[in-house]
């Protein structure tokens, strides 16, 4: 057996080693009222990668997702962000400093256009006033144009241009999905974190999405972190995996070395504990 | 069934928006306008449909027993306030075009409304024992009467008849007087005159506001009104806080002969509502008691029974349906003056201005009228729009109101100061608030 | 100022108890008459997720159909079974007209629906019976109406009256009825099943229709007895309506969904609002009465915005 | 046939973010503004302006203040009619204090109380959700109320309890007060109505609309993009209750004169709410439309019939038209929830592909 199995002390392999931890989750649990959704779990996303976080249903993932933006806040353990340890922070505070998400179920802005919310990805990077807003003439509109030129790029980079206009909650499910991603893309984050960015689609559509995931890795350079349950694409993407099952971490490493593990495979094909 | 949804929407908006623009603004030629804002619907039309149909039925009456007054039928258009003040400026506004007149609103709040449009569309406001009691300044409200009493001439009365219970004023020193009152406009008008006599006389006023939301629901004022044991209680309520008070009253065991109300808690259904326990609730009247009139009898004969009104037989001769009638006997005789000094018969709100203002309802002229007693003659001067009338107190037995007292002058000495310096206030409150032009027609 | 706050009310309350147990008392009846009012709320909100502004209105209705019936000529009785047939038909007609064509509506939609159905029953209501306060026919109906006075000490006095005890007992009578009701039998189980999950409900072949006139039926009993208990502590009549209002703060402190929850929060609005208006009222002229109950709820919410009995909501993503 | 918008090509991100896309809605408004500005004042009589014009404006106004918290932002409010009050009583406070200054000016400068007041009782709606947070905004109705009747500061001690608006200029004509002409009011409200309508189609078109948006669509995920939930929902409540409180003042300034508390009661409340629930969650046009419907149908119903010779009694029809009101609110919410505003564009849709059906 390989010593990645072994919970605490991982050997780095050697694509980690070069990198710098652009974030760092330390011996986190969580837990509501008694009931234990993550148990001392640490890892590490490096700058530029791809990291996936893999375990079957319950395992914990998109806990771990909510912890990193701040939605949750997790008993024990410490964050790390860039280098620096993070207190206790709101959602919105994670999202200033560059942490973008898309969510398992599609929560985009249902009354708004695709344009709109993909626009909204760009609050933060917007500041005029209330006041000049009213004007609207003025610096208010100069700032909206800017902004609405950098969405359209990634309405094209995105392939959406034709559904620019339409209503988000008149979409199918693949292209929600799509502006769900453009919308995380449109606030220029450090971080992407994407939570199965791919459930219920065709093969088509998956095809189309793992494009568009390597591209904004390897064209804008932004670090993804990926709940994915479609093995094929986990290791296709992939830099590196985490692999949790019942709260626990029970392996980390290149999607290589996870597939072999025993551990992994006892998780997903049930075996009792 | 899209189509359709369109085209219907459509279409009521426009035509709404459309019709509304012609609501008919025809002038009534042939007769003397009228209009009467009443409310049969809303919390108050419990006391408001009995002050409708006597309103209503007395004009009703004239117009079938002497083809009118003067010889030219009066035009009567009932408006639906439901006692809403908006709903009230709406009347106004769709009627005045029509050569109203006078108004009779029935709300204070609609009363505070048109009292600064009364002197600009010249149509006079009658609010008889209600509304603004500064108004009765002729001098600063030109345009409006209250006649024959304000609510401070009530209240005034009001501790007077204590005063006669306790063998004289001097020995209200040391009493507690509670006033329970409707938290409005309306109920809190006597507070500086009860407090100004608290001062003199000596008595301690106790206040218990009853919010117009919460008047079915007063206990909490009548566990205080049992904790504080006040030697009276009077009342100033309105609408469903009349019975609920005197509901309330009965429960505590509160003696009903020392309660006191206003002459609008003075309704026969407030008192019934109370069943055997309300035996000895008292109420300030200024009309007449009971249906043995001659004219009163006419409307039966003429209007109710004919089915030309919604009027219940039952209810007439109440105390709000009286009240209603003597709104409409102060209307026509107003009427009648204006005919009278003008020479016209069909008069315009200035004309009634000017009537009303010589009003002097004797009592050989209420005999005329086949209501001998139905009222204490009352006069209008220039000066004075309210007159400062005498008020009776009425008790019920149980079934019926009965005459408990004589008529009891309010306190002139201290109303009419205080009247005068309220309409001072309200004018310059109200600055630029336009001088009296008009010539008193005395 | 501080005394008047925190000692002054407290040593009035020693001094004259039997008083303050009459406070007591009348909080407990408000109480239970508020409670009524919410119980209504709760069990149309528990089958179907509407807040049924409405539930004000139907005790007018309920008590002015029994009072105009009876003023009919209609023996006190029969109008009392008659009334029940009206809420019945009433309750499979909101169903049909009003809820069947809304189901999957956003809730503000339904609670505007339920709005409008409230203007439909005043002017309809209105136009029936008219706008004068009616007297609740209690004693036709066998109500008591007297009341029992105890003495305490020396000049203690403590009056119940017999229609309060009355209203309790009913409320007590109605609250295990309903209990029974919905967890002993079949078609309770059925709502309780609505309750958690429509479409799960249907697909196990129970049907909406049914279960929401049922409950709109129960919610015009639970009505008509409010509408019996209030009119005859003051009159019945549109003014009434208003008190509905007044449940909404009794939802809020015993939770949306829980009967019980209704019957605590009710007692809990009354007794505050008694207390909190003779004790301290005063001091700010009065009238809180109007507010306080809101106020109370809007504190409440702040520190445990589930209710009373709901469970700390955990939000997913 | 007529709305067709091809052939309009936007050559730049301005034209294709300006207010009227469509060259056809740029005409339609044009139409609707020489109608409002020029064609009524020219024919309208008095009863016209005051009971039908400057009330459909006033509530229109208030309508917009409501649905820019509840339609836009998402945070069901009954409290609109007591935050209506607050401005109409700051109003009425700086009008007397200072008596020089001119009256338009206060009336707006109110608004700015009512926005802290709205504000205040915005903040639960951080912690507060959908009904419950109506609860809140119902104590601050039923509050307030209690405040217009017990501080007599506010009413200036008059006995009645009631404000009464003293005379105002403004350029030399009377603009408030018994003896303002109506045509005079109408144009004041016109004006202030418009501007404000205007000013807030901006806002939505901007940064902070999209945010109000995102909170009211998925406040979760807007807190996840980085938005600040208590900053964007009390600016909300801010902009709104100001919006209100220029709408009351108006309210009593240029239609009633006089106001009490009861004209600030819940019953306003409930009217306001069924304007913005009726023309649209989040449709200012809708609000036009709402404010248009559930105050004409009533004046309509109350004075047509009798205008064209049907004897019914004042009673009756008052019974009628809540009963009319009551059921129409019912059917529209059955036929289409999403109001007027919905439906308008449904027609423009139909209007876009006649003589097809799609």
């Amino acid at each position: 057996m390989n010593a990645i199995i072994s919970n605490n002390e991982l050997p780095q392999d050697d694509f980690a080693v070069e990198r710098e931890d652009l974030l760092r989750v330390d011996n986190v649990s969580l837990s509501f009222g008694g009931v234990k959704a993550i148990t001392n779990i640490s890892f590490d996303i490096k700058k530029g990668e791809i990291r996936a976080i893999i375990g079957p249903n319950g395992a914990g993932k998109t806990s771990m997702l909510n912890v990193i933006n701040g939605f949750y806040h997790p008993q024990e353990g410490t964050i790390t962000w860039q280098g620096k340890v993070r207190r206790k922070m709101k959602p919105y505070e994670a999202a200033s400093q560059g942490i973008a998400r898309t969510f398992q179920n599609v929560a985009l802005f249902k009354g708004m256009t695709t344009l709109d919310n993909i626009m909204s990805g760009r609050s933060l990077k917007m500041r005029k006033n209330f006041f000049l807003q009213m004007a609207w003439i003025g610096p208010a509109r100069t700032e909206e144009i800017e902004h609405r030129k950098k969405v359209e790029e990634i309405i094209d980079f995105l392939e959406i241009e034709a559904i620019r206009k339409t209503p988000v909650g008149r979409l199918p499910y693949g292209l929600q999905k799509r502006v769900e991603l453009g919308r995380a893309l449109a606030m220029e984050p450090d971080l992407l974190l994407l939570d199965e960015p791919m459930a219920g689609m065709n093969l088509e559509e998956k095809e189309d999405m793992s494009r568009f995931i390597l591209d904004v890795n390897q064209e804008f350079g932004t670090t993804i972190a990926l709940i994915e349950h479609d093995m094929g694409v986990v290791m296709d993407l992939s830099d590196r995996v985490v692999v949790l099952d019942y709260g626990k971490k029970i392996a980390d490493g290149a999607p290589g070395d996870v597939q072999a593990s025993q551990a992994v495979i006892d998780a997903y094909l049930g075996v009792s504990h | 069934m899209k189509n359709f949804k369109q085209f219907a929407i459509g279409s009521a908006v426009a035509l709404a928006i459309g019709a509304s623009g012609y609501v008919a603004e025809a002038a009534a030629e042939d007769g003397n306008y009228v209009p009467l804002l009443t409310y049969r619907t809303g919390p108050y039309a419990g006391s408001g449909i009995h002050i409708a149909n006597g309103m209503n039925d007395y004009l009703q009456m004239l117009n079938e027993r002497d083809g009118g007054i003067g010889g030219v039928k009066i035009v009567i258009e009932e408006c639906e306030t439901g006692y809403n003040a908006q709903k009230g400026v709406e009347c106004y506004e769709a009627t005045k075009g029509k050569n109203a007149v006078v108004y009779n609103p029935y709300s204070t709040g609609i009363t505070l409304q048109l009292i600064p449009k009364a002197a600009v569309d010249k149509i006079p406001v009658l609010s008889m024992g209600y509304g603004l009691s500064a108004a009765a300044d002729g001098n600063t409200f030109p345009w409006v009467f209250n006649v024959p009493d304000t609510y401070w001439d009530g209240a005034s009365v009001a501790i007077k008849y204590i005063g006669e219970q306790e063998g004289g004023l001097e020995n209200l020193k040391g009493k507690k007087i509670g006033y329970i009152f409707l938290d409005a406009g309306y109920g809190r008008e006597p507070i500086p005159l009860f407090e100004q006599m608290a001062e003199k006389f000596g008595f301690e006023l106790v206040k218990y506001a009853v919010p117009g939301k919460e008047m079915q629901n007063q206990s909490s004022q009548w566990l205080n009104v049992r904790r504080d044991r006040p030697d009276y209680m009077i009342m100033w309520g309105w609408g469903a806080m009349s019975p609920t008070a005197i509901k309330e009253a009965v429960k505590i065991r509160y003696p009903m002969d020392k309660f006191i109300g206003v002459w609008w808690s003075a309704g026969d259904d407030d008192a019934a509502a109370g069943g055997e326990g309300a035996k000895g609730y008292k109420a300030m009247n200024f009309s007449g008691v009971g249906s043995d009139y001659p004219a009163i009898q006419d409307i039966k004969k003429l209007v109710v029974d004919a089915g030309k009104s919604q009027t219940d037989p039952e209810s007439i001769g109440s105390t709000l349906y009286n009240r209603g009638v003597l709104n409409s006997v102060i209307i026509a005789e107003g009427i009648r003056a204006a005919q009278q000094l003008t020479g016209k018969k069909v008069i315009t709100g200035e004309d009634m201005r000017a009537g009303l203002e010589t009003l002097d309802l004797t009592n050989e002229r209420l005999a005329e009228l086949g209501l001998t007693g139905f009222a204490h003659p009352m006069k209008v001067t220039c000066e004075d729009h309210a007159g400062s009338h005498p008020v009776f107190i009425q008790q019920w037995d149980g079934e019926k109101w009965a005459v408990a007292s004589g008529w009891i002058e309010p306190m002139k000495d201290l109303v009419r100061p205080l009247l005068e310096a309220a309409a001072k206030d309200y004018a310059e409150k109200n600055a630029p608030w336009p001088k009296r032009t008009e010539a008193c027609p005395n | 100022m501080l005394y008047d706050i925190f000692i002054d009310p407290f040593v009035q309350m020693v001094e004259m108890p039997d008083f303050f147990l009459q406070v007591l008392w009348e909080g407990f009846v408000a109480g239970i008459l508020y409670a009524l009012i919410a119980l209504g709320f709760v069990l149309i909100f528990k089958a179907s997720g509407v807040f049924n502004f409405a539930q004000g209105i139907m005790v007018v209705f309920a008590g002015l159909t029994l009072v105009g019936l009876h003023e009919n000529g209609v023996p006190a009785f029969l109008a009392l079974i008659l009334t029940i047939g009206v809420m019945g038909v009433l309750a499979y007609g909101i169903e049909r007209v009003v809820m069947r064509p809304l189901v999957n509506q956003p809730d503000i939609i339904l609670l505007m629906a339920t709005i409008g159905l409230t203007y439909f029953l005043i002017g309809f209501g209105e136009f029936v019976f008219g706008g004068e306060p009616k007297r609740m026919i209690a004693e036709e109906l066998g109500l008591p109406t007297g009341s029992t006075a105890f003495e305490m000490g020396e000049r203690g006095l403590v009056i119940l009256q017999h229609i309060d005890i009355a209203a309790a007992v009913i409320a007590i009578i109605m609250v295990t009825a309903l209990g029974i009701f919905f967890n002993k039998t079949r078609i309770g189980r059925a709502l309780r099943a609505v309750a958690d999950d429509h479409q799960a409900a249907l697909s196990v072949g129970i049907s909406l229709n049914q279960i929401w006139a049922i409950v709109w039926f129960a919610a015009g009993l639970v009505a008509l007895a409010t509408g019996i208990m209030w009119g005859a502590r003051s009159d019945v009549s549109f003014a009434l309506e208003i008190v509905a209002f007044k449940a909404l703060p009794v939802l809020i402190l015993g939770g949306f969904t829980s009967i019980p929850g209704a019957i605590i929060g009710g007692l809990i609005i009354g007794f505050g609002e008694k207390i909190g208006e003779i004790y301290w009222g005063g001091l700010v002229g009065g009238g809180i009465e109007s507010w306080l109950a809101y106020i109370i709820a809007l504190i409440f919410l702040l520190f445990r915005p589930q209710g009373l009995f709901g469970e700390k909501i955990i939000e997913r993503v | 046939m007529f709305y067709r918008e091809a052939g309009q090509f936007k050559t730049s991100y301005e034209a294709d973010q300006s207010l009227f896309p469509i060259r056809q809605d740029r005409i339609g408004l044009a139409v609707i503004l020489l109608v409002a500005f020029i064609v009524i004042p020219l024919t309208a009589n008095d009863f016209f302006l005051t009971s039908i014009m400057i009330p459909f404006l006033v509530f229109s106004l208030a309508a917009i203040g409501l649905n820019v918290l509840t339609g836009f932002a998402g945070q069901l409010s009954l409290g609109s009619g007591a935050f209506m009050g607050v401005g109409a009583y700051a109003a009425y406070k700086l009008t007397s204090i200072f008596p020089d200054v001119n009256v338009i000016f206060l009336v707006l400068v109110s608004g700015v109380f009512s926005a802290g007041v709205g504000a205040i009782f915005g903040l639960p709606s951080l912690r507060i959700k959908g009904l419950y947070l109506a609860v809140t905004t119902l104590a601050a109705q039923f509050f307030l109320e209690w405040c217009f009747i017990r501080i007599p500061w506010l009413y200036n001690y008059n006995a009645s309890g009631a404000i009464e608006i003293p005379k105002r200029e403004m350029f030399g004509v009377t603009i408030s007060g018994a003896e303002a002409t109506p045509i005079a009011r109408y144009f004041v409200v016109l004006v202030i109505t418009v501007l404000i309508a205007g000013l807030i189609a901006n806002v939505m078109r901007g940064r902070i609309g999209r945010s109000w948006m995102m909170i009211r669509d998925m406040d979760i995920a807007a807190e996840l993009m980085g938005i600040r939930p208590l900053q964007t929902k009390l600016l909300a409540f801010a902009v709104s209750s100001y919006i209100c409180g220029v709408a009351g003042a108006m309210m009593v300034f240029f239609w009633l004169n006089a106001a009490e508390p009861s004209s600030y009661s819940i019953t306003l409340s409930f009217q306001i709410l069924f304007m913005v629930i009726l023309g649209g969650l989040g449709s200012i046009a809708g609000s036009f439309m709402g404010a248009a419907f559930i105050w004409i149908l009533p004046v309509f119903l109350k004075f047509v019939p009798g205008a064209i010779g049907i004897e019914i009694g004042a009673e009756t029809v008052e019974h009628l038209t809540f009963m009319i009101v009551g059921a129409l609110i019912i059917f529209f919410l059955i036929v289409e929830p999403h109001g007027f505003a919905r439906l308008w564009q449904i027609g423009k849709q139909k209007l876009r592909v006649w003589p097809f059906p799609y």
